[in-house]
């Protein structure tokens, strides 16, 4: 698993490549949350990369969403490939979280729900 | 075959690459190579996670086929499940401060053909799980 | 890890591919990797060709590491080595109306930093293999 | 293991590809000498998209090798990667079969030695 981080204004983009399971779950959350705590309110995962992920993802991705709520930001998931787009789906997380085609997209979702 | 691994989740990533690389030999399609992937991944983690916990043990992974019939069994000798239906319900966990999201049997349930769960308190548990190519 | 296989040639690649995982974890080099799949690859075939002939039996392939020091052993109960010297010299083989070359063990002594060999008749063979990454 | 064969005059081109082995080895013997029977007294083995060979690959070139000495004709390899030179080179293979960079070389090659 190998992250990129991207913040612009408030938003922060983490860019997740490889493979996100159990193992590599304890790193990201730890790595999402100091980044999230610094200051940014929304958060994007960008999937584009991610080529694997199972049900650790749902409890990083629900954790996130909590934090980022208490805050009073906005999150969403960019560009899933269907193996991550399924689980995703199986845990309804897209009942709670929107998901867009492209980081573009998710970016100008972000600044209708409110200025960064 | 039969693969033993120790109980780190560092070797989650090498269980779902070997039980791939062996179910290749059936050319699977890519989506079911990717769903059994993933169940071995639940079962895999579920074994480190819940039934190791924080110890150390060997977990058990045997992949094997008749025809088409794929057959994956992953086993450990860790505390076992005292209520299995219980925990086969959807967002059932008993690690939240892990952030375990509970799906992990409805993953393998959803990906497999059939998942059965064998089970004795301190003892151990031992998966089985079947899908037809 | 520790890997039990039935002795059928379709589960050589099978063998490489799992090895070559494991020890991917230590981010070796690609012609270091090059090296243990091809240094596993010979001896999960001798135990598959000369150990088992054309019987039925299962090749255990282990791989673990202290620091980078990574050691595989591949160990089969079948007919055992009788002379094992002179099986380590290159170019001989028991087996030439199968074209094997007798290039097996001098490709293992190449590629890997130390190969031992024990073995005893109708009992089997282990062969030992250790290299710094 | 993949291979793909083409006749140019009577030299027999087999391009494989994918990882030769003792088990692959078994299948692509009988099939080259099928085709050299047939008429093909040239050989050049296309290594072009050969990943892996171990010491069983050593084993199908040297047989073919005598086969083709046998019917009067040439043999050659032509473009393996690096992990398959070093098993040609451990066995000494090169010193009985020429090696080029590409399959154009190796019939040029074969036309000088004779005419297919
Ligand atoms: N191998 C196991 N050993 C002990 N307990 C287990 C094992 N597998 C699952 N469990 C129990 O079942 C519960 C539900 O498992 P699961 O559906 O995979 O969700 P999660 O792993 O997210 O908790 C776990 O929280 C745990 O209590
Ligand atoms: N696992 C084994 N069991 C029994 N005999 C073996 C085993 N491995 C090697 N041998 C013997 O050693 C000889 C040399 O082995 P090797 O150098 O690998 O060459 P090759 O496999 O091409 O014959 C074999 O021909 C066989 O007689």
């Amino acid at each position: 698993m190998k992250e990129s981080y991207t913040v612009i204004n408030k938003t922060l983009i983490a860019s997740l490549s490889g493979e996100l399971d159990q193992h590599s779950a304890v790193q990201v959350r730890a790595e999402l949350d100091r980044r999230i705590k610094e200051g940014c309110n929304n958060l994007v995962f960008d999937f584009k990369r991610l080529e694997f992920m199972d049900s650790s993802g749902i409890g990083v991705i629900i954790g996130r969403y909590k934090l980022v709520m208490a805050l009073g930001g906005a999150i969403c998931i960019a560009c899933p490939k269907p193996q991550v787009e399924r689980i995703i789906h199986l845990a309804t997380i897209d009942r709670l979280i929107p998901i867009y085609k492209s980081v573009d997209d998710a970016l100008k979702s972000m600044r209708g729900d409110r200025v960064g | 075959m039969r693969l033993e691994l120790l109980s780190k989740t560092a070797n989650e990533g090498f269980a779902r690459v070997a039980v791939a690389a062996f179910v290749s030999q059936l050319d699977p399609t890519l989506e079911q190579l990717a769903e059994i992937k993933t169940a071995v991944s639940e079962a895999v983690t579920n074994a480190i996670v819940h039934g190791y916990e924080n110890m150390m043990g060997y977990v058990t992974v045997t992949a094997q086929w008749t025809g088409r019939l794929v057959t994956v069994t992953v086993e450990d000798k860790g505390k076992g499940i005292p209520d299995v239906e219980m925990a086969r319900t959807p967002l059932f966990t008993t690690r939240p401060e892990l952030e375990r999201s509970g799906m992990g049997f409805t993953v393998m349930e959803n990906f497999m053909d059939s998942v059965e769960v064998y089970s004795k308190e301190h003892q151990g548990t031992r998966v089985v799980m079947i899908k037809q190519l």
